[in-house]
């Protein structure tokens, strides 16, 4: 198709598409009127049965973690797809003889107060990464926030303008251990429900007491893992899309 | 009025297609995507929401307090990991069209075939 | 509805259709972070935190990244490219 | 003991898939390749114990423990039955077939590839087992995800970079929409399980809501399984997938979009729309008739071997559709026992194809006219593969076919048979023509276009060892798969048993009694079906086509150049339409895509009202 006759055709079918939707939609219960059956169940029953109060979270690493188990698998899925489509070639050198060169090269736009507020970041970034991964049961966030909060802090590196500090920071094995660690103790995790108390993701843990850091049976743990995956996929993605940028071209 | 985050949904929904279609740099039709699936965003988080209820967190309220619905939150979370990975995974592609291609416009993607 | 909800809808409208049509990728990039800005203020709005929290790191650095990487790798091979026709022409 | 493992056949390949991606670029290859093949075969033994459990009864298995409170349901179940275990089964089993091709031969990258297959598998198991319609859509992406990286595995050239950026997107796109749908189906329902989601939606009247939602969720689902206009996909990312992408691809992955269209309408929609069985059948048939029509001439026109084995896959799924759409459990029957056929039948082909690319790097058609001559075994195995998609009697295709051709006539659409018997025909036939031109040496050398050829060849082989010896495996695997078709459908008890199981599938009510209250209940008797001299009939009749077709192809070219012009050129005008429309560019195929769900919306919301 040319150009114009695909976007005219995209013009009908698009209003078309839009009245089909609005039609939908117009089933709706008017906005703020929800008659959520299965929300306000879980609202009622979630503190007394699991302790944890954040009950978005608690849907999240148990009630339906396996949902999460699938989402921590689709991130796994893509940062190793990731990986193998921004593989280096052979013929595709990086250019290690000229590392000085690559920091200026890179990111010389730094200015020096950009490299320190940036240096004063990485604290900052580990402290709070790490805050929401711990307190997931208890206020908003939790492993996947925390996790690429934490992914942040080598990121501020880059932003100081030390690209291979970075890296020292931060090889690639690591992240691809933590990334795989991480995602493979997700379900594991799980398999303890399944060997201790006879069913798969059912927690095994005491619940504690509602508001404790220690509370909530297996969502700390849980939290913990997908923490540890999404820090490491996070930044093995943007390792490798940095990295690309860092690649020669083949030389003939 | 009470059908407007419904009408924003969809309005996202088919803008976002329409950047994938009328797109001539691949980076932009990623990018479109993202828009694409911040429809069912807006639309699962307007359908969970009760007027003048609370967030689901029981902390620091008492118990009797309404409640939105945590459960299409949930399903948010799990939907934005997705945008994120989808995205990461078609950007790499991208990368790579460009180094193979020499060009990130759809118009020049096209392999020799029949 | 709140008006906040409201300014929200319209803000998430406008910046959806904003991304849509800015046409220069790069510039795209930063009206998308916009956009993502908008998402996280009507999350807000409509009681979700947690779904807010995540917006604003994937919105905020995640995607980010990635796209700025792209484009630049993108970039620099035109440069390549361009430097190579130019040898050719001489 | 069965029901403790249910979430076990997902749970090991999440527990292998990191492993060898951690630890694979520092070990040996035969390190990777025996998790791989471990990990498969245990994921496959493990799916065969929860059919055979559920052939007994069907039950529901609660993560976490999180059972159904105050008649609600609150965690996500796995909810089994036989016929999901059974697809389960078959995904991953040729999963160990693929992996097993790919022993002697793949150029795997440091356990990335097994990685991915390994979570694609996973994918495609959860998906088949779930009983959650938002876990269902979370395994798709699992499966999707993988998917496209596993497209552009071979990076180093054009085809598989563009390939994958279409799926990736077309692909996206469909499973967006799902989630509006989804959203849709919970704000009507307040539920998430699809038993229960069916159950709240009862025998009300479907409005718009519903029709829209249930448009969606095909949509996206009908975007995997490529039914026209929404296939544009498919034939890109099969032409250029590695050949144990490609196995899986068009063997199971693409079915199991029919799969979760015929669990959703069973499952969701049937209590709802079944005032409206005559429109929704007439509707979905037609569908299906569009995409078995435009897959079987497109699979004719192909000179690409892997592409024209990938139009085959259109037209059959198109087939399938149809199947389903009858909305009978015969249907069903068919659509199962084909498939597996079909999906076993397809593998082999692509291994064979395999081949070709391996010894020759290129897969023209016309480039390797005559050279498989040194490969007689690999002619032999093609051979029977395409007459095999002929349907020929009395294999496990035919009976597929025969059965879907009773439900055909059972609901009252005979000239559907018409359709499956010129699919049959031009789809065996051009993979006939194919084995007579590379294997024989039969007919012209030059095709019409010698420029094409080029997109045919390989820059790079995929493969290590020497092309001037195909290692035993790579012709092994595809003759056990190919014996499985022989002698699957023969198994006495083996289609009677499918068609008892189908009967199950499509009892709704059923369905949420095991499901959220536990019942016990057990698969209906029947009397057994037998299989007609129509059948046979109509089966020869496909079979002696297909010789037609593969002749025509071979040594019509005199004929063709004596056809009067009034006919040739506007069959040639057509042929270049076809061609046109699969253009690879993405913006027409989302265009393709928003109209042809667009229409379906505009069709469902004033056939079904």
């Amino acid at each position: 198709m040319s150009r114009p006759v695909r976007l005219g055709m995209f013009a009908v079918a698009g209003a078309g598409m839009i009245v089909v939707l609005l039609l939908g939609f117009t089933g709706l219960p008017s906005f703020g009127h929800a008659h959520e059956l299965y929300g306000a169940l879980v609202n009622r029953t979630e503190d007394k049965l699991r302790h944890a109060t954040d009950i978005v979270t608690a849907l999240n690493f148990d009630i339906r973690a396996f949902d999460t188990l699938g989402e921590e698998f689709i991130l796994f899925a893509s940062v190793t797809g990731v990986s193998l489509l921004l593989r280096q070639l052979r013929g595709e050198k990086e250019e290690d003889q000229e590392q000085e060169g690559i920091e200026e090269h890179a990111f010389a736009g730094a200015s020096d107060g950009l490299k320190l507020v940036s240096l004063i970041l990485i604290p900052v970034l580990v402290a709070e990464g790490a805050y929401l991964v711990f307190h997931g049961q208890l206020t908003p966030g939790g492993g996947f926030q925390g996790g690429v909060v934490l992914a942040a802090g080598p990121i501020a590196i880059l932003l100081a303008g030390r690209y291979l500090a970075m890296k020292a920071v931060a090889p690639k094995v690591l992240l691809e251990s933590s990334d795989a660690i991480g995602a493979a103790c997700y379900a594991l995790i799980g398999l303890a429900g399944l060997i201790f108390v006879g069913t798969y993701m059912k927690n095994m843990m005491p619940l504690g007491s509602p508001g404790h850091l220690l509370s909530a049976g297996m969502m700390p743990l849980n939290s913990t893992a997908v923490g540890l995956e999404v820090a490491g996929a996070f930044l093995l993605t943007w390792t490798e899309f940095l990295d690309q940028t860092m690649i020669g071209e083949p030389s003939g | 009025m009470a059908f407007f985050p419904f009408f924003v949904a969809a309005w996202l929904f088919v803008v976002g297609l329409w950047g994938v279609v009328s797109s001539r740099n691949l980076v932009r039709t990623v990018i479109s995507l993202v828009v694409v699936q911040a429809s069912s965003y807006v639309l699962l988080l307007g359908i969970g929401y009760r007027g003048g209820a609370k967030a689901p967190i029981v902390a620091d309220i008492p118990t009797t307090s309404r409640l939105v619905d945590p459960v299409v939150q949930v399903l948010v979370l799990t939907d934005i990991v997705i945008e994120a990975t989808v995205a990461a995974l078609l950007l790499a592609l991208v990368v790579q069209a460009h180094k193979r291609f020499g060009s990130v416009n759809p118009d020049d993607l096209r392999p020799l075939r029949d | 509805m709140t008006v906040l909800q409201l300014i929200a809808l319209v803000a998430v409208m406008v910046g959806g259709t904003a991304v849509v049509l800015v046409p220069e990728p790069l510039r795209q990039a930063m009206v998308l972070g916009i956009f993502g800005f908008a998402l996280t203020f009507l999350f807000f709005v409509f009681q979700a935190p947690d779904v807010a929290l995540s917006e604003i790191v994937v919105s905020g650095v995640g995607i980010p990244v990635i796209v700025l990487a792209a484009l630049r790798k993108i970039r620099q091979q035109e440069h390549e490219h361009e430097r190579e026709e130019q040898e050719d022409g001489q | 003991m069965a029901p403790h493992i249910s979430a076990l056949p997902v749970v090991v390949p999440f527990l292998a898939g990191p492993l060898v991606v951690a630890v694979g670029q520092f070990a040996p290859r035969w390190f990777n390749d025996s998790v791989g093949m471990l990990a498969a075969v245990a994921a496959t033994a493990l799916c065969a114990l929860l059919a055979v459990h559920a052939a007994q009864h069907p039950f529901a298995y609660w993560l976490g423990g999180w059972t159904p409170r105050y008649g609600t349901t609150i965690g996500i179940s796995l909810s089994i039955d036989t016929l999901g275990a059974g697809l389960a089964t078959f995904s991953a089993l040729l999963v160990t077939a693929a992996l097993t091709y790919s022993l002697r031969y793949f150029d795997a990258v440091e356990g990335l590839y097994h990685g991915l297959m390994l979570l694609f598998m996973a994918g495609m198991v959860g998906f088949c087992l779930t009983g959650d319609l938002f876990n269902l859509l979370v395994f798709f992406e699992v499966m999707s995800a993988a998917a496209y990286a596993l497209t552009a595995y071979k990076i180093e050239e054009r085809g598989p970079i563009q390939g994958a950026i279409n799926f990736g997107i077309t692909n996206s796109i469909g499973a967006y929409g799902m989630f509006i749908g989804l959203a849709l189906l919970y704000a009507r329902t307040g539920a998430l399980n699809m038993a229960e989601i069916g159950a709240a939606l009862g025998s009300h009247h479907a409005d718009w809501l519903v029709i829209v939602a249930m448009v969606l969720l095909f949509g996206g689902f009908l975007t995997k399984a490529a039914a026209v206009p929404l296939h544009f996909w498919l034939a890109d990312a099969h032409a250029v997938a590695p050949i144990p992408v490609c196995v899986l691809f068009s063997g199971v992955m693409v079915e199991l979009g029919v799969y979760a269209v015929a669990r959703l309408y069973w499952q969701v929609f049937a209590g709802t729309l079944s005032a409206h069985e005559i429109a929704v059948r007439a509707v979905f048939v037609g569908l299906g008739v569009m995409t078995a029509l435009l897959g079987a001439v497109m699979c004719f026109l192909q000179r690409h071997v892997k592409r024209l084995l990938a139009f085959s896959t259109i037209s059959h799924v198109g087939m399938f559709i149809c199947g389903v759409a009858f909305l009978t459990g015969k249907g069903i029957a068919g659509v199962g026992t084909y498939l597996v056929g079909h999906g076993l039948t397809k593998a082999a082909l692509f291994m064979c194809a395999g081949v070709l690319l391996h010894r020759f790097a290129t897969i023209d058609e016309y480039d390797l006219h005559g050279r498989g001559r040194e490969l007689p075994l690999v002619g032999l195995l093609m051979g029977v593969g395409a007459l095999m998609l002929a349907a020929l009697p009395p294999f496990t295709t035919f009976m597929g076919k025969s059965l879907l051709e009773e439900a055909a006539a059972g609901a009252g659409y005979n000239w559907v048979i018409v359709v499956f018997i010129f699919v049959s025909a031009m789809t065996g036939g051009a993979v006939l023509r194919v084995t007579g031109r590379v294997f024989l040496g039969w007919g012209p050398t030059e095709g019409p276009h010698p420029g094409q050829a080029e997109a045919a060849r390989e820059d790079t082989h995929e493969e290590t060892g020497s092309p001037t010896h195909t290692p035993p495996l790579m012709v092994l695997v595809p003759a056990v798969l190919l014996v499985g078709v022989l002698l699957l459908g023969l198994i006495p008890g083996a289609v009677p048993g499918i068609e008892r199981f189908a009967a199950q599938f499509v009892e709704h009510k059923a369905y949420a009694g095991w499901v959220l209250h536990g019942l016990r209940v057990s698969v209906p008797v029947l009397p057994p079906s037998h299989i007609s001299a129509d059948d046979y009939g109509y089966s020869l009749i496909s079979t002696v086509g297909a010789l037609a077709v593969a002749s025509l192809g071979l040594f019509g070219r005199p004929v063709r150049a004596r056809l009067p012009d009034a006919l040739g050129h506007p069959a040639e005008a057509a042929a270049g339409v076809l061609h046109g429309v699969h253009s690879g560019h993405i913006g027409d195929y989302i265009t393709w895509w928003t109209a042809g769900v667009g229409v379906i919306g505009g069709v469902c919301l004033v056939a079904l009202r």
